[in-house]
């Protein structure tokens, strides 16, 4: 086993293109170390990205954000512009795990475990959030919906790598927000979650909307039928029941230890009604 | 042995106070060593290798190429651990649980260990071992186990307690019953009857320390080891005994203990890690990963209980009858047998009837877990009680009042009470601001009753009085909460110095008397009585030493506040020396000033709690809060106040985990899904209200302080408490623990669904 | 002589009478007698039996003295956490 | 396997090692470095107990490399009291008796004294949600409350 420490986006490339055994990217280290002790992954070369120029900040340009693949969640809640332009990715990227596990876990990891319960998955599809990826053949971006394939399993070739998280610059009348469902109140991971992100007109109405249901299915879901029930409207009871239904009946869920099938369909129904109803107030909607 | 343990009345002057403890400045700078916090030289690291099957026959074991990778040096398998039981059935269990001999009983069973100069090595050498299973079917559930179709685990197991020994074995080790009258004629007396069936499943102590030890077996048939254990003088003799070694020439160092709570008192690894040691030759470091607590450590029963009560429209209950099914995990056990006798025992009963059922299933060997097996009984009796008095339109308290066990009264398991603190308990409750404090919508308010036993046992004790007038204490029980602190309080008080001049240490079983377990909620009950012995003999001494300074007769000394003080007329010009005084001159009176004690501490007194809590549900997801919790327990006498809160604050909490969260979950493999704290969940911070406590002292006319033991009953009423107030919050009775949201909210739409 | 009542699953050791007439003195004596006219409870004694005397158990106290009219239930010995 | 070279600050002092690549820095803390403050309850990141600063974040140790430490300044509970003089959380937690069996106790001191430095005058909620990845099975987490809130009381009048 190796540890390498590159400080070049080119070089970590080249080293996780060139790995002749499993090779693991080591950003924040809170799903790959739980994944090591227990013995479900050997790699034979751990690429530490952290040094890499660049990938440990949080950049605001002219379009929007660009969020470092090394940049701990509990950054996140502390960039002011981007906590009031994306607060549902936020907060969302703020429940993972405990305190100690934000000081390291990041979103790129939490998108590239694959878990189909992310909690920061839900938020970043919701928010049309984009992935850049660097790899032996250049760069690419891609919607981050795409990246997750099932669960543990990504879209990412050999030696490709995500450096970066695209966030859009936000219109006016903008909001999201993301819920989980947890039986305590911490530290669990989501039995089933929601995450809602709205625009709308000067009057109030919904003019776009994405809805994504999380451990609902092997990977997070884009509900674009719960989107085309809250569009047009100004999220009145008879939408909000809709919605429920659509999101509810969008699910293919599992029983398992976290929750059983029905309460996963039921319950995914109810925090997608009140996401909704927190986007839409952020968004400035009454 | 003229020590006279009968309350006298005193008043204190130490004892009630809350000084800070003596071990408290080494844990919070990270000082104290605990099981993993120990090493010695040439160390080997040592790891078990566990069946992946709930139930498997062992055809064979290869260790060869283990034993060929570079840094092994020992493999061990049950073959290195022949049976040295003699017939001892119990012992011969534990030795089969260390290590699977013919069959794996469960998903986590030890089948082999090695020790190799580090832990990746281990883990490799684990790898490389082979074992030739014949997978067998299996069965985890309490109920289906017990069915004739069901796989049978022993088939040296035909079920006990039958009039007749039945023709064909069974999962069904034992079945016993208790109670007195006749609860046919108290049914045929009652206005209301209610009757349920309830189900709890398994949880884990889940202490935050994972076992772990330092075994180190010398050629000259000596041996030292370094455990966290609530009882290291009983895991000597179990070790000795297993291993062939002499007690005597066992050491057994108890560490600071991460948290017990009843899962360190039967032994896994250790005998293990000596076997290794003497195989290998060199120290062993044996640490369980959380994994193996949950898998192979712990847990206690899951069961399946039916009850019946019926009470005439005064409120009067006329009968009482419950069946407890418990598993016991592989191996014959007698959980079910405690809640039979503990079922019932808060009430004053005509006709009482309980029979209990002692299953075995492919889980780990069930262990105690803090008033093992009261919780699940308490919950299905209490939930009965809270709805019966529903039906016949009458205050749960004042009903429980109205039934309540008091002294005089013939306890459902049997004897009679003496002075007892369930009415009071239940008149504190009554009374309490939390019960008039305005609800919300969606909450409930709960309370219900719990009961232990407490034990005492075999006990010693050393007080020794340096030159300098200190006194240091040696105890034999385990300090798993701030007994060394109520110790201290304890000696101080009886010899009449201050708390600074006393400090407590927990001896090694080579530098004191045997002494049983920490458990029971006796280690303050048991040392302090000893201690309280120990400072009595000590005193005698101190007397007659300052009889010789005086040159006085040792009848004409007396002991007060401290002091040696001569009485009588002729004596009148002596004053009085201090016990630093007397110390100091030690050297030319004698020798050393100690005081020793060895003792059966028995006659604990029964205790009792009434909890009080109020529970927020959300009625759309079958999510719930804690928004308020009280307990209310006889302590007897609080030695140290704060840390007998401490332990009712941490009994209900780990109640509220039960009843809310925690369980086992097997797959249909029969293996453990979450054996990790993410998804056995116990409470986090964020979890739990402050939990309010009122400490009752109803003195334990069998101690001379009047303390009784406080560790465990407050683990039993949550439960049934928390239960209560989400029926009553919500109007479904819950009737499986733990009340998860998706077994609330099922609950729940089954209700609308009409 | 001391009425013993015998609890739980120990009737069945005394082939299934729950009460009994001892001459002891103390428990070590009722243990002693018990054992010689059921020989059924030599290995109960040995895995533990606690002794309820007017209401207080005692587990270990082989010396306690049985006085006399006192109730005494005979019960296993239990395990505590 | 290759072993890394590692230069480090702990505790402020300067600390070098050698470890393998899959080597936790709890395993470095406790088995090389003879710091066995820090314990490992889970190994998974689920129960705080081996809490460190790493550049003033709060992380478990048993989810960072060994090697990862290289260049850092690392605080652990072995460097929380300055000489014989107790900071203020340790001595709260020891007159509120905040400690049952002590074996979360330098986990929650390292969370708690994080907290309070992000957030000197937390509510009892910020506190509770604040120490949720520590677990402690003891208590019922009342006494640690109390003594966090006493402390943060005593800190803030020291700083005034």
């Amino acid at each position: 086993m190796r540890y390498i420490r590159p400080q070049s986006m080119e070089d970590a490339v080249g080293l996780l293109a060139g790995a002749a055994g499993p090779a693991a990217i080591l950003a924040g280290g809170s799903d790959l170390l739980v994944r090591m002790k227990g013995g479900f992954v050997e790699p034979e070369l751990i690429v530490d990205i952290k040094a890499i120029d660049g990938l440990s900040e949080i950049r605001e340009t002219a379009d929007g954000f660009s969020i470092g693949a090394a940049v701990p969640c509990a950054v996140l809640g502390e960039h002011a512009a981007l906590k009031k332009a994306w607060p549902g990715v936020v907060e969302a990227a703020k429940l993972i795990g405990s305190k100690q596990v934000q000081g390291r876990c990041t979103i790129v990891g939490n998108l590239c475990n694959a878990s189909p319960a992310a909690d920061s998955v839900p938020a970043l599809v919701a928010a049309g959030a984009r992935a850049v990826i660097a790899g032996p053949s250049g760069k690419r971006t891609i919607p981050v919906e795409a990246v997750p394939t099932g669960p543990g399993r990504t879209s990412l070739a050999k030696g490709e790598i995500i450096e970066a998280i695209l966030l859009d610059k936000r219109a006016p009348h903008a909001g999201d927000a993301y819920q989980r469902f947890i039986p305590r109140t911490e530290m669990d991971i989501a039995v089933v979650s929601a995450g809602v992100n709205l625009t709308l007109d000067d009057a109030g109405v919904i003019k776009s909307a994405r809805v994504a249901v999380g451990a609902a299915a092997p990977t997070v879901l884009l509900v674009e039928e719960a989107a085309q029930v809250l569009i047009g409207s100004k999220l009145d009871e008879a939408t909000l029941e809709r919605l429920a239904k659509v999101c509810a009946g969008a699910c293919r869920p599992i029983d398992d230890k976290r929750g059983t099938i029905e309460f996963r369909r039921k319950v995914a129904g109810v925090l997608a009604k009140r996401v909704a109803a927190t986007a839409y107030e952020r968004a400035g909607g009454k | 042995m003229n020590f006279d343990p009968r309350y006298s009345g005193r008043s204190f002057s130490s004892v009630g106070t809350r000084p800070i403890r003596p071990d408290g400045v080494d844990k919070v700078t990270g000082r104290a060593r605990y099981g993993a916090d120990f090493n010695m030289a040439g160390q080997l690291v040592g790891r078990v290798l566990r069946s992946p099957h709930a139930h498997a026959v062992i055809r064979k074991i290869d260790t060869s190429k283990a034993e060929k990778l570079a840094g092994v040096k020992a493999v061990i398998t049950a073959a290195d651990l022949p049976d040295l039981t003699d017939g001892d059935a119990a012992m011969y269990d534990i030795l089969d649980n260390c290590m699977a001999r013919k069959k794996a009983l469960y998903d986590g069973h030890a089948v082999a260990a090695v020790a190799a100069i580090d832990a990746r090595t281990a883990r490799q050498a684990l790898k490389l071992i082979e074992v030739d299973y014949e997978v067998l079917p299996h069965v985890t559930d309490v109920d289906e186990a017990m069915k004739h179709s069901a796989p049978l685990i022993n088939d040296a197991i035909f079920t006990e307690g039958l009039e007749e020994k039945p023709v064909k074995p069974s999962n069904v080790y034992k079945r016993t019953q208790y109670g007195h009258g006749d609860v046919h004629q108290g049914f045929a007396e009652a206005d209301m009857i209610v009757e349920r069936s309830f189900k709890t499943e398994q949880t884990h102590q889940g202490y935050i320390e994972p076992h772990a030890c330092v075994a180190s077996v010398n050629p000259d048939g000596t041996a030292d080891l370094w455990v966290c254990t609530q009882g290291h003088f009983v895991y000597r003799q179990h070790c000795a005994q297993l291993l062939g070694l002499e007690a005597s020439k066992l050491r057994v160092t108890s560490s600071e203990i991460g948290g017990g709570f009843g899962g360190k008192t039967h032994v896994w690894a250790e005998p293990v890690a000596l076997a290794l040691s003497r195989k290998a030759g060199r120290p062993v470091k044996l640490v369980m990963t959380r994994d193996e607590v949950f898998r192979a450590s712990g847990p206690t029963s899951a069961t399946s209980i039916d009850v019946k009560i019926g009470a005439r429209n005064d409120g009067t209950i006329t009968a009482a009858e419950a069946t407890l099914r418990y598993s016991c995990g592989p191996y014959a056990g007698m959980w079910a047998e405690i809640g039979a006798m503990t079922a019932f025992a808060c009430y004053k009963l005509e006709n009482v009837k309980t029979v209990g059922y002692e299953v075995l299933v492919n889980r780990p060997k069930t262990a105690a877990y803090r008033a093992p097996s009261a919780p699940m009984a308490a919950f299905a009796v209490e939930s009965a009680v809270d709805e019966l008095a529903k039906d016949i339109g009458m205050d749960p308290v004042d009903f429980r009042i109205k039934n309540a066990a008091q002294e005089g009264t013939r306890a459902s398991y049997g004897p009679v009470y003496g002075p007892i603190g369930i009415g009071p308990t239940l008149e504190a409750v009554k009374n309490h601001p939390h019960m008039k404090a305005p609800l919300k919508q969606n909450q409930g308010r709960g309370m219900a009753c719990g009961f232990w036993f407490n034990f005492g046992g075999q006990t010693c004790t050393d007080l020794n009085i340096g030159m300098d007038g200190s006194v240091s204490l040696a105890v034999g029980t385990v300090d798993v909460g701030g007994s060394r602190a109520s110790l201290s309080l304890v000696a101080a008080e009886e010899l009449g110095i201050d708390y600074s001049q006393v400090k407590a240490v927990v001896a090694d079983t080579s530098s004191l008397g045997y002494n049983d377990m920490t458990d029971g909620s006796r280690g303050t009950f048991s040392s302090s009585m000893a201690t309280i012995s120990a400072a009595r003999n000590a005193i005698k001494v101190l007397r007659e030493r300052a009889a010789q300074m005086w040159d006085i007769p040792v009848d004409d000394v007396v002991w007060e506040k401290g002091h040696a003080v001569a009485k009588g007329e002729k004596h009148g010009n002596l004053g009085k020396l201090s016990l630093k005084e007397i110390a100091a001159q030690s050297g030319k009176t004698g020798g050393p000033i100690a005081g020793h004690s060895e003792l059966v501490a028995d006659g604990a007194g029964v205790s009792f709690a009434t909890h009080i809590c109020d529970i927020e549900v959300d009625p759309e997801t079958g999510s719930t809060r804690v928004i308020r919790y009280t307990v209310v327990q006889d302590a007897g006498k609080a030695v140290h106040p704060t840390y007998v809160e401490g332990q009712y604050q941490g009994g209900a909490a780990q109640g509220i985990g039960w009843a809310l969260n925690e369980e086992y979950i097997y797959g249909k493999d029969g293996r453990l899904q979450n054996p990790g704290f993410l998804d056995y969940r116990i409470p986090v911070c964020s979890d739990l209200p402050m939990i309010d406590t009122q400490i009752l002292e109803i003195p334990n006319p069998n101690h001379p302080y009047g303390v009784r033991g406080v560790g465990e009953t407050s683990i039993v009423p949550p439960l049934a408490a928390i239960a209560n107030a989400v029926s009553n919050a919500v109007g479904v009775r819950m009737t499986h623990i733990p009340m998860s949201p998706p077994r609330i909210l099922a609950a729940l739409e089954a209700e609308r669904e009409g | 002589m001391v009425e013993v009542t015998l609890w739980g699953s120990l009737s069945a050791a005394a082939g299934g009478q729950s009460k009994l007439d001892i001459e002891a003195k103390d428990i070590r004596e009722l243990f002693r007698k018990l054992a010689e006219q059921y020989p059924a409870f030599e290995p109960l004694i040995d895995r533990g039996i606690a002794v309820a005397i007017d209401g207080t158990i005692y587990r270990d106290t082989w010396s306690k003295e049985l006085p006399p009219g006192a109730e005494i239930f005979l019960l296993p010995r239990l395990a505590g956490g | 396997m290759a072993g890394v070279a590692v230069s480090t600050t702990i505790n402020g002092d300067h600390v070098e090692y050698l470890c393998q690549p899959d080597e936790t820095l709890l395993d470095v803390l406790r088995d090389r470095l003879g710091l066995t403050g820090a314990k490992e309850g889970c190994g998974t990141g689920d129960c705080g107990a081996c809490s460190v600063i790493v550049d003033d974040r709060l992380v478990c140790s048993c989810l960072v490399l060994g090697a990862e430490a290289e260049g850092r300044q690392i605080e652990t509970i072995e460097g929380m009291a300055h000489g014989d003089q107790l900071h203020p959380l340790q001595q709260k937690f020891l007159e509120h008796a905040a400690l049952q069996c002590g074996i979360c106790t330098p986990g929650f001191l390292i969370a708690a004294k994080d907290l309070l430095a992000k957030n000197p005058d937390p509510t009892e909620e910020e506190i509770r949600f604040g120490l949720a990845g520590n677990l402690c099975r003891c208590t019922g987490y009342d006494k640690i409350v109390r003594a966090v809130q006493d402390a943060a009381n005593v800190m803030k009048e020291g700083s005034r």
